[in-house]
């Protein structure tokens, strides 16, 4: 039997010591939130905290986390008040939404090591892929949640029907704020 | 449709008047009459049966049976299984006789698309009998229309 | 059939409360707006505690509005769309609107009353709209009935906003809520009779709320189909033969059978086999061990060589080649130029690569068979699952969780829930959550065909593009999925954005002497719709080539384009808003380049406007422009997330492929294969600009662009150099 | 020669109907495949199929592209007594093939 500290309680589990992080939380313990993606730590989708710290828990071996405080999104917050969390849903952040788990691990564990990053900053820190490509305003949300931004998510010039010019469609512009 | 379409090139109207980008539905009218003629066909007395959905149309069942005595003088004499999306409308014929009995016929068909099912029945008084189906053919669903 | 025992101790009769609980967790819980079917053995979908209007509105006594959405949503934001379009025309108070899905056997025992429930094609909104629409208008016309009969008065006489309903003379009111239950018994208006808003009269459309299902992304609630868990499950994991057309010849259990959790090994099909266990990961484990002998058969020779050589042979062959525009005379036309441009570009297979592996849970017993599987189209699902278990459609039914990604590979071919049914039926009464891992996922998808294009063109003394001979010769998405559609051998699909056909993907420029062909060179490889299908690669080879011939007339792309295009004002019309919002003519700074790039798909226009820096052999892309005129705008914001999207799918145009070697495909996993990331993105700006008199798609069209503006600014700084043969990495350059 | 499985569900008196189930290996080659080279792959179903009991004609069927590989046909005959039921196609290819039985009716 391993003994793990999940989201604060604590679970014994009767598997394999090189059984993956991943498939124990996800199978053993039925929390889903953490997802397969690739199962060779190149996406991110599986990401949790262990003592704080992103890891890929599809590559991690169960043994190495026992006894350590591994954090799932299910544990972030009860009740999805993150800052990150918020900014996410203030920007409409999510397309499928299958990677997000993963993305909001990573930026919150982000926003902890440097609580005003740069773009840079981001770029580094943010390798999970997100195959929607919702990228842009998982950058702004995360600058949002800095308070390094103002929180617009995405550059948008568009007119209403009422200003649509037949011809181009464009006549006058709005910028949206979303 | 071939007919339409061979129609439509011998005009020398190609593809600029006929926008199709595949085989589109054969009206009814046009599906038929090279069957019928310019005869009235009626519902009754055809039941086909076949699924609303199917996979990939390449192996659809189907089950067809046509209401007669099957006497000398009152029988079916043909029994046709018609598409309004095949490449070739014309999925199979039977003929019968006096000699045949009960018509009630099982077979598995190819559907290329979305479309209607015709069963068509010519009955020894020379009147014609119909039923027809839908079927949606799911895979290609996707890729329908574009 | 190769099985080894199963116990079946885990075979526990799924109770009508368990089913009721574990589909309540599948939801994500019904307080966050959206109602899943319940797994009931019921064709009857619930009214929630209200009263059901009409197939798509249900009211309930909090005046609370529950709006039925047939299409499967996979990210692109559809049913937050379909749910406008419905409450625009109910006018409710869009604050109290949830979503109801449900089954296809629900569609099915209503004679489809909802219709088509796939989402592909972008056709999810603009294939709908219309009946959607009446439907949430007609629910309006049934409750202000409802209003007028209990205060006898005439409907006239009464308004209505945000679901309250008013008469102005007598000063009375109402809500929705109250009028449901009458509302519900009266018959429905003729469709004929329904007038639906002019766009400027909208409300809730061309508005930007906030999507309806974000939330359960943000905490991990959201039950994927990965997710599904149910009693005595066991999970599956299953490798096909490598090389396709391949057959699997044996395996051997006895070396995995003693592992620990492994309960079978089993035939799936002809060339598949499965590993079944309590855990996926001791089912994988066990497979990757398991002594499999293949027969690889004649296709274990092909290559990226061979196949190259083959579509290189259609370039110019006579053989099995059509024209779908052959006006003028061509190769006069070239000949007599003032000067001659030729140039071969080539596109590789690409990989869906959806986040979510594919995957797909199935129970079978004797007389009912369900599958719990993240599908495009969920009647596609159910057919299969039929089909499989040949059983009729009535008893069997397919539940649809939210998607995690699509993009065309969980559409028609339902292959994963054909093998997790085949591995069910084995197991009559076991559920099995079939897991593919990455690396089946990307060396058994659809993948997007291998393309090559030759482009000739003839530019006169003026540099006026006078002739221009494009052929494509490359693999047929219907020859491999649906060969009867090729009428009489054209397969024009090859040709998407190439057709003179206006309205769904047409050509912009008018050449006076203009050749289109399309020469079928197959392969072995499967191939399918990936977002976007032909315009992905159709774009790159015209539009990259269009800036070669600007070059050698001397001209700026964007001029040359105009004049090319101006017979087709829609086109013109997304192309002069691009360079208008890019800055075309405002200079850049030194050691950045631009290029631009327009095209048609899914009955949208598009153009892109991409500034790109090179410092050796990585090259940046800074800043994305892109337009689009969708007809009507629908969920502005929501457009923009595709337009986002779409440039991050765009550049997997550039950088990826999937290779072959030995029959099989080479990249495997993320680590050969490369998605964008975050540090490759550019700053993306949308230019939404809908003229509203059509209706067209939003998910796929704006794709196409992304790619050709980035290889043109790539080939500017390059000084004129372009990549003809993608991925970039042919010439040595990747994405930073 | 071509594969094929025939079942016979014999009529249960004299003078009613013998149901015919008949399954025939065969591609039914639809003409509308491409090789890799662009080429049609041609044309070859089965067209014609009869039925004869003690020698006469009770049934015809002419088959085309609709009908899926493998064709699978089911029908019923009249079999006033025991006899021989003969079943024979032809494919475009020019191959045929048959399948009979004998049916014997206890009465």
């Amino acid at each position: 039997m391993l003994s793990l500290n999940i989201n604060g309680a604590n679970h014994s589990v009767d598997v394999e010591p090189e059984m993956p992080l991943l498939w124990v939380i996800r199978e053993q313990l039925g929390l889903t939130g953490t997802k397969f993606g690739c199962g060779i730590a190149q996406c991110g989708a599986c990401t949790v905290h262990l003592n704080g710290e992103p890891v890929r828990s599809c590559s991690l071996p169960v043994s190495s986390a026992v006894n350590q405080k591994i954090t799932t999104i299910e544990g972030l917050t009860s009740d999805s008040s993150h800052p990150v969390q918020m900014a996410w849903k203030a920007l409409d952040v999510p397309q499928c939404g299958y990677c997000q788990s993963g993305q909001i691990l990573a930026a919150a564990s982000l926003l902890k090591r440097i609580p005003k990053p740069t773009d840079k900053d981001i770029d580094e820190a943010m390798t999970n892929i997100c195959r929607c490509g919702s990228y842009q305003r998982i950058r702004a949300a995360i600058h949002m949640a800095a308070g390094t931004g103002k929180g617009i998510g995405s550059v948008i010039h568009y007119a209403g029907p009422g200003a649509a010019n037949a011809k181009t469609g464009i006549s006058t512009d709005l910028e949206i704020d979303h | 449709m071939n007919l339409r379409r061979r129609l439509l090139w011998a005009l020398g109207l190609g593809w600029g008047a006929s926008p199709a980008l595949f085989a589109q539905h054969v009206p009814q009218e046009q599906l038929l009459q090279p069957y019928v003629g310019f005869n009235p066909v009626q519902k009754g007395r055809v039941k086909l049966e076949i699924a609303r959905l199917a996979d990939n149309g390449f192996n659809v069942p189907l089950k067809v049976s046509v209401a007669s005595p099957m006497t000398a003088q009152d029988h079916v004499l043909r029994l046709l299984l018609l598409s309004n999306r095949n490449p070739r409308p014309l999925m199979a014929a039977f003929d019968f006789g006096p000699g045949s009995d009960q018509v009630l016929i099982s077979t598995r068909t190819r559907l290329g698309g979305s479309q209607t099912v015709y069963a068509l029945a010519q009955t020894s008084d020379g009147l014609w009998w119909l039923d027809t189906a839908e079927v949606e053919v799911t895979e290609s669903a996707c890729l329908d229309q574009t | 059939m190769t099985t080894t025992t199963m116990k079946n101790q885990n075979q526990v009769a799924l109770t009508r409360r368990q089913f009721v609980v574990s589909s309540a967790m599948a939801s994500g819980g019904l307080a966050l707006g959206f109602h899943f079917p319940a797994a009931a053995q019921s064709n009857e979908l619930s009214t929630l505690g209200g009263s059901e209007i009409n197939a798509w509105v249900v009211v309930r006594p909090d005046d609370s509005c529950v709006i039925r959405i047939a299409r499967a949503e996979m990210g692109q934001g559809t049913h937050t769309g379909l749910a406008q379009l419905v409450a625009e025309e109910l006018e409710c108070d869009w604050a109290k609107v949830s979503l109801q899905t449900f089954t296809p056997g629900q569609n099915l025992a209503r004679k489809r009353v909802w219709r088509n429930m796939s989402t592909g094609g972008s056709r999810g909104i603009r294939e709908s709209h219309e009946y959607v629409r009446q439907g949430g208008a007609a629910a309006r016309i049934m409750l202000l009935q409802a209003a007028a009969a209990e205060w006898k008065v005439s409907v006239g006489e009464l308004s209505v906003e945000k679901g309250v309903v008013t008469h102005a003379a007598s000063g009375k009111t109402t809500s929705y809520g109250k009028l449901a239950s009458q509302a519900s018994k009266l018959p429905a208006p003729d469709p004929k009779s329904i007038t639906l808003k002019h766009p400027r009269d909208w409300q809730i459309l061309g508005k930007s709320p906030r999507r309806l299902d974000t939330a359960p992304k943000v905490n991990g609630s959201l039950k994927y189909g990965i997710d599904t868990v149910l009693p005595g499950m066991q999970y599956a994991a299953i490798k096909a033969c490598p090389v396709f057309g391949g057959k699997l010849v044996s395996f051997d259990a006895s070396k995995i059978s003693s592992r620990r959790g492994i309960k079978a090994v089993v035939r799936v099909d002809d060339e598949s086999v499965a590993v079944l266990a309590d855990s996926f990961w001791r089912a994988k484990s066990a497979l990757e061990v398991l002594p499999i002998t293949w027969d690889f058969g004649a296709n274990g020779k092909e290559s990226s060589a061979t196949i190259a050589a083959r579509l290189r042979e259609g370039l110019t062959s006579t053989n099995n080649v059509f024209a779908d525009i052959d006006q003028g005379n061509v190769t006069e036309a070239i000949q007599g130029a003032a000067k001659k441009i030729e140039a071969v570009y080539g596109t590789p297979f690409v990989s869906h690569a959806c986040m979510e592996p594919m995957n797909c849970t199935a129970r079978v017993t004797a007389d009912r068979a369900e599958v719990w599987v993240p599908s495009q189209n969920a009647e596609a699902s159910l057919a299969a699952l039929a089909a499989v278990t040949g059983l009729p459609l009535e008893k069997c039914e397919a539940y649809n969780p939210p998607l995690g990604g699509g993009f065309g590979r969980r559409g028609g071919t339902q292959d994963y829930v054909r093998q997790a049914a085949l591995i069910a039926k084995q197991f009559p009464g076991t559920p099995i959550k079939l897991i593919w891992t990455r690396e089946e996922d990307m060396t058994h998808d659809f993948f997007r065909p291998i393309g090559q294009c030759r482009l000739v063109a003839g530019i006169d003394a003026k540099g006026e593009m006078v002739g221009l001979h494009l052929r494509v010769s490359g693999q047929s998405i219907n020859a491999y999925v649906s060969p009867h559609n090729i009428v009489d051998g054209k397969d024009r699909r090859q040709l998407q954005g190439y057709w003179k056909d206006p309205g769904e993907s047409q050509l912009g420029y008018t050449v006076p002497h203009l050749k289109v062909e399309y020469a079928m060179r197959n392969t072995h490889v499967p191939v399918g719709p990936w977002r976007g299908v032909n315009t992905n690669q159709n774009a790159i080879y015209l539009e990259c080539f269009i800036d070669e011939v600007a070059k050698a007339a001397g001209k700026d792309p964007l001029a040359f384009r105009r004049n090319l295009i101006k017979n087709h004002p829609k086109h013109l019309g997304v192309l002069d808003a691009v360079a208008d919002k890019g800055g075309w003519d405002k200079p850049l700074a030194p050691g950045m380049f631009r290029g631009i790039a327009q095209f048609m798909g899914y009955g949208s226009y598009t153009a892109a406007i991409a500034e790109v820096s090179i410092k050796g052999n990585d090259v940046k892309v800074h800043r994305l422009i892109l337009a689009t005129n969708c007809g009507h705008a629908v969920n502005p914001v929501q457009i923009a997330s595709q337009i986002e999207g779409s440039v991050a799918y765009g550049m997997d145009s550039l950088q990826s492929e999937s290779s072959v070697k030995d029959g099989r495909i080479v990249e495997k996993n993320f680590d050969t294969y490369p998605i964008a990331r975050m540090y490759q993105m550019p700053k993306i700006e949308s230019v939404i600009a809908p003229t509203y008199d059509f209706w067209g798609g939003v998910g796929e069209p704006t794709i196409c662009v992304v790619a050709p503006a980035i290889l043109n600014a790539i080939a500017a700084a390059r000084g004129g150099k372009p990549v003809r043969m993608l991925p970039i990495k042919n010439e040595g350059l990747r994405l930073v | 020669m071509m594969h094929s499985r025939l079942q016979i569900i014999p009529a249960k008196l004299p003078g009613h109907m013998t149901t015919v189930r008949l399954l025939i290996r065969h591609p039914m080659e639809t003409g509308f495949r491409f090789d890799v080279n662009g080429s049609a792959v041609s044309k070859n179903v089965i067209h014609t199929l009869t039925a004869h009991f003690e020698g006469k004609q009770v049934f015809k069927a002419t088959l085309g592209s609709g009908i899926s590989a493998d064709p699978f046909l089911e029908f019923q005959v009249r079999t006033p007594q025991s006899g021989e039921l003969l079943l024979q196609w032809q494919d475009d290819a020019g191959e045929t093939g048959e399948a009979k039985a004998l049916i014997s009716l206890s009465n």
